[in-house]
């Protein structure tokens, strides 16, 4: 499918897709609320989106964003989902019912910054300790002790 | 049938053991193969490659010369503040005013060899040597200048 | 981490009904490193795999956002320190990428051979390692003496044996070595003759081919829901050679085959790193007598600067697929950076091809996995 | 001619003139105790050095080279290490069998030595159900390793002694069968009868290839029974980390490493009497000068050559091999040792009948 196709097919699922072309490839930002029902048509539908080859959350100060980077192992298009988090609240919906791969990558987000998975069968601490305060890829992050500023 | 693929079963495993065996026989019975380089012995003859990144120095020529200028590009190129350049001011006989080091102090323990100061160097002041015997029992002593006392910058160096 | 008294919990209230539940690792002579399974038992059979990371985490997406382009490179090859080449290089090719700097073609000539001779080392290192898993100790010391060969032309070249940092954004730090041609040829010439003996002592030995078949099977699809890459994908028949589908630098100049096992068993995992292996061979040997003449560095401004934007490259390590994700805001550090290892994805297949089995087949699937902590932690 | 059977006659006639006969008995006594124990002590520091230097060359390395010439004190100097460790006992084992288990296993290798004939005429204790007692005493030692395992309180050791305690049951078998083809040749369970019988050839050569076939199976059970790779389950480092004795440190753990050691002997001593004629010289037929130059050789020498050579041969297998599964592991004894060493022993029965051996 060329990016107009997808264009025109997204909307379809998620209404309130916005579009971005200015990358390597088609970025497509989402609400946290469409993200799950678009994902599994992505993976189930026409698009056979069948292999999640990045997860992975950017703190850009005002808000979290997460990022999909879906691929299909049969016409190779790649495509990026985005969505947009309330800081202080993010909540998302897990993907790891469709690709078994974002289980870990969701608990490494969970714990490096703090996004909610709901539905997640099993949220918690992967690398960090248990006791961990905070989230260190957060660009607030704060440890006196342990980071040097150069 | 059943004896015959049970036969054959036990034949081929067997064979494929014997193969096994006979490689490691062969290097039993043949002892011009053994590589183990016996360290600390062989250190007159050990060649590393002149290339090896071991640590940071500054050569310094026969009159106690350098070359660095102090300009700070190493320190500025390390990822790690490996390297802290300490400046001076020194008054040439003319009395104009030149920007020197002092020291330039380089701490053997945090570097990662990743010689990006040396790519860095406008006037190959530093380099790196292929040492790699850094053991002490004091971590201070990892802590290096590398400019020797009394040395000063070569002339026609800027 | 889980502290002493909480696993002594964990244990007591996961093994109730007659289930033991031990902890392997973080010091344990099969994990490698500092992987913590906790692995649930019944009698001989697994029921169960946890991992506990972190043991090495240093947080190397974090550092580098406070390094420059230039400074960032090193810190990759302290991952995937077996392919640390191919790591400096995906972050090369991103900055080279987000930059459109031309890099000469000696450059990309020099950086195929070494990346295919880490790809050789580091198969020979999992090689060793594996049969050792299984109880084989003699493979690892003759694996380890062509690898030594390997790291002795990385030492003259590259001037370090394992976290090389070669590799410059437009190039490379300085050029090879006067020596490099004849040592490579040295070097496949003894691997050739010496490939035979693995064949001997591990490939066609009864008792390694009955440790490793029909173990740990992991079928196409599981493989590509889980995202594993590399070896372990092309094992179940899943094509995914990023050096095929997606070819940078010059393998799209050179011949050789993607490897592919459909058993997805731990054999063919085997099989398919030390055909891999050949394969390597192969396309250094095309390479190795046509480095064209000419720079080892393209132009590139003093201060790199990316332009405002997301970036994404990916190489295959010898692993499975490196992927590099760069946010930039348009400074000359990183706004956000992140790994995508192929070791984390890797690793979070074990559970499912591991349960079922038994201890011995738990080192097997774990072997031929092929995981270095450093890469999973990060 | 230099003969140990002299010197043994000699103690015995000089004891008797001095001492009474209950006195002289308990002298000889003491005396057998403190050779024994030395050939234990002496034996675990060879045979340790003899693997690692094994090892070593298989693997392309040197080995210990730095104590000693040639490394030959290495093994001396880990002992004294070993004896200098402190000995830790975890908290919650089971004290009173956690300090047995190593003595144990050791006593199994002790009693073991009795029947053993070192030499023409030198042996400790000549029963004559010599190998009826050394196949019972043997499987004793895996009380010791489940013991070991058990009073460890770790979960490691106790998965190790389970595979052991398996392993070790179901290996006896075949390495009984194999043993039972000799006694069904010579038609006597006695030690000395059964050396006296490979006068004119061993039995290796004498029994056809049923008796080169008795040969590999006893040799990969007792392989096994002795806990090798490539059978080394209960210890199997890379998945138990060190099996049974994971717990034990300092002298405890030097007792387990010696009884390893002396088992490896034992069980090749008496493989080397069964089928290599323990102490006789290599005979052929009538070449008369040979045989004539093999009898200047002195018997203990003979004997101690093929043990040597067995244990060789078993280092050669550790060293080469990869370890089995635990399911292969009984795989292969119920489903190929054992049908093959039944066959084989019925096969030798006919031979011994019809008197087809030499």
């Amino acid at each position: 499918m060329t990016n107009e196709e997808i264009k025109e097919y997204i909307p379809t699922l998620a209404p309130a897709a916005t579009f971005d072309e200015t990358g390597e490839w088609l970025n497509i930002m989402v609400t946290a609320e469409e993200l799950k029902p678009l994902m599994s048509a992505l993976r189930n539908g026409k698009m056979q989106m069948n292999y999640l080859f990045c997860l992975t959350c950017v703190d850009f100060k005002t808000h979290l964003t997460m990022v999909y980077h879906l691929s299909a192992t049969t016409h190779r298009q790649s495509i990026v989902i985005k969505a947009n988090l309330n800081r202080e609240q993010p909540v998302i919906e897990t993907v790891c019912d469709i690709w078994r791969t974002a289980e870990f990558l969701e608990r490494e987000v969970f714990e490096m910054f703090g996004v909610h998975f709901t539905n997640h069968p099993d949220l918690r601490k992967l690398i960090l300790e248990d006791d961990f305060k905070g989230y260190p890829l957060r660009k607030d992050f704060e440890d006196p002790i342990n980071m040097i500023k150069l | 049938m059943f004896l015959k693929e049970y036969i054959t079963d036990v034949v081929t495993g067997v064979t494929s053991l014997l193969k096994g065996m006979r490689k490691t026989g062969y290097y039993f019975t043949h002892p011009k193969e053994i590589i183990t380089e016996q360290y600390p012995d062989n250190r007159a003859t050990l060649l590393l490659s002149d290339r090896f990144k071991g640590e940071v120095v500054m050569p310094h020529d026969a009159n106690n010369e350098h070359t660095c200028t102090g300009c700070t590009a190493c320190e500025l190129a390390c990822p790690n503040g490996t390297i802290k350049v300490v400046t001076k001011f020194e008054t040439s006989p003319e009395g104009k005013k030149k920007k020197a080091i002092d020291t330039l102090v380089y701490r053997l323990e945090l570097c990662t060899m990743c010689n990006l100061c040396i790519v860095a160097c406008p006037s190959d002041a530093i380099k790196m040597a292929p040492n790699f015997e850094h053991s002490v029992f004091d971590r201070t002593k990892l802590t290096k200048v590398l400019n020797q006392p009394g040395s000063k910058i070569r002339e026609g160096i800027e | 981490m889980y502290n002493q008294t909480e696993i002594i919990k964990d244990t007591s209230e996961l093994g109730a009904d007659g289930e033991l539940v031990i902890n392997m690792g973080p010091q344990h002579p099969a994990t490698h490193g500092v992987l913590h399974l906790v692995v649930t038992l019944n009698g001989e059979t697994i029921k169960k795999i946890e991992p506990h990371l972190g043991y090495i985490h240093r947080s190397i997406e974090k550092m580098c956002e406070s390094l420059t382009y230039r400074q960032f490179i090193y810190v990759t090859s302290r991952m995937d320190y077996l392919s640390s080449h191919i790591n400096n290089l995906g972050c090369a090719l991103l900055i080279e990428k987000g930059m459109q700097i031309e890099v000469p073609d000696r450059a990309k000539y020099i950086r195929v051979i070494l990346s295919e001779l880490t790809r050789i080392a580091s198969h020979e290192l999992w090689l060793g390692a594996m049969a050792m898993d299984l109880g084989a100790f003699t493979p690892f010391f003759y694996a380890f003496r062509e690898r030594e060969m390997i790291t002795d032309i990385m030492e003259d070249t590259c001037g370090a044996r394992l976290t090389m940092n070669y590799i410059v954004p437009g190039g490379l730090m300085y050029d090879l070595h006067p020596d490099f041609q004849k040592k490579v040829k040295a070097f496949i010439t003894q691997f050739k003759s010496k490939v035979t003996e693995y064949e001997d002592l591990v490939t066609n030995n009864i008792i390694f081919q009955s440790r490793t078949k029909g173990v740990g099977i992991l079928s196409a699809e599981d493989a590509i829901s889980y995202g594993c890459t590399g070896p372990v994908a092309r094992a179940s028949g899943v094509s995914c050679d990023i050096r095929k589908i997606y070819p940078y630098e010059v393998y799209d100049k050179v011949e050789f085959d993607e490897v592919l096992e459909t058993a997805g068993d731990s054999f063919a995992r085997y099989m398919v790193r030390v055909k891999e292996m050949n394969q390597s061979i192969r396309i250094i040997e095309q390479l190795i007598d046509n480095i064209p003449e000419g720079d080892f560095v393209g132009k590139t401004k003093n201060v790199l600067k990316l332009p405002k934007g997301e970036f994404y490259t990916r190489v295959e390590t010898a692993r499975g697929e490196f992927g590099v994700y760069i946010v930039s805001e348009g400074g000359t550090t990183p706004h956000r950076i992140k790994f995508r290892s192929p070791g984390f994805s890797n690793l979070s297949v074990l559970n499912h091809i591991a349960v079922g089995g038994m201890i011995g087949d738990l080192m097997a699937s774990m072997g031929t996995l092929d995981l270095v902590i450093p890469d999973i932690d990060r | 001619m230099f003969s140990l059977e002299g010197i043994t006659t000699n103690v015995q006639d000089w004891l008797l003139m001095k001492f009474n006969p209950t006195m002289a008995l308990t002298i000889e006594c003491v005396i057998v105790i403190l050779l024994s124990i030395s050939l234990f002590a002496l034996l675990g520091l060879v045979l340790v050095l003899m693997e690692r230097k094994v090892a070593a060359h298989i693997q392309i390395r040197l080995g210990p080279n730095r104590v000693g010439p040639g490394g030959m004190f290495q093994t001396v100097a880990d002992t004294l290490k070993l004896i200098m460790k402190e000995g830790l006992v975890p908290d919650k084992a089971d004290k009173f069998l956690f300090n047995l288990a190593p003595f144990v296993v050791m006593m199994v290798g002790m009693l073991l030595l009795a029947p053993i004939a070192f030499a023409k005429n030198f042996q400790i204790w000549d029963i004559n159900i010599g190998v009826l007692y050394i196949s019972s005493v043997s499987s004793l030692s895996v009380i010791g390793i489940l013991m070991a395992g058990w009073a460890s309180n770790n979960k490691y050791s106790l998965l190790g002694a389970m595979r052991s305690g398996a392993q070790i049951v179901s290996y006896e078998l075949s390495a009984g069968f194999a043993v039972l083809t000799i006694v069904v040749l010579t038609g006597s369970l006695q030690l000395s009868e059964i050396v006296n019988a490979q006068q004119n050839g061993w039995w290796i050569f004498k029994g056809h290839i049923p008796a080169v076939i008795a040969f590999v199976l006893y040799i990969i059970a007792v392989t096994a029974e002795t806990n090798r790779a490539p059978f080394d389950l209960a210890e199997a480092e890379s998945e138990l980390t060190a099996g049974f004795h994971t717990e034990y440190s300092g002298m405890r753990f030097a007792l387990f490493f010696l009884a390893e050691y002396i088992n490896i002997f034992i069980v090749c001593a008496i493989g080397a009497t069964l089928f290599f004629g323990g102490w006789m010289p290599l005979h052929i037929g009538n070449w008369e000068a040979f045989n004539h130059i093999m009898d200047y050789i002195p018997s203990s020498v003979w004997f101690m050559g093929k043990t040597f050579f067995l244990i060789f041969l078993i280092m050669w297998f550790r060293w080469t091999f990869p370890r089995l599964r635990v399911d292969q592991l009984l795989n292969l004894e119920w489903k190929y040792l054992l049908p093959i060493s039944l066959f084989n022993l019925l096969l030798v029965a006919v031979i011994a009948i019809l008197g087809w051996h030499f």
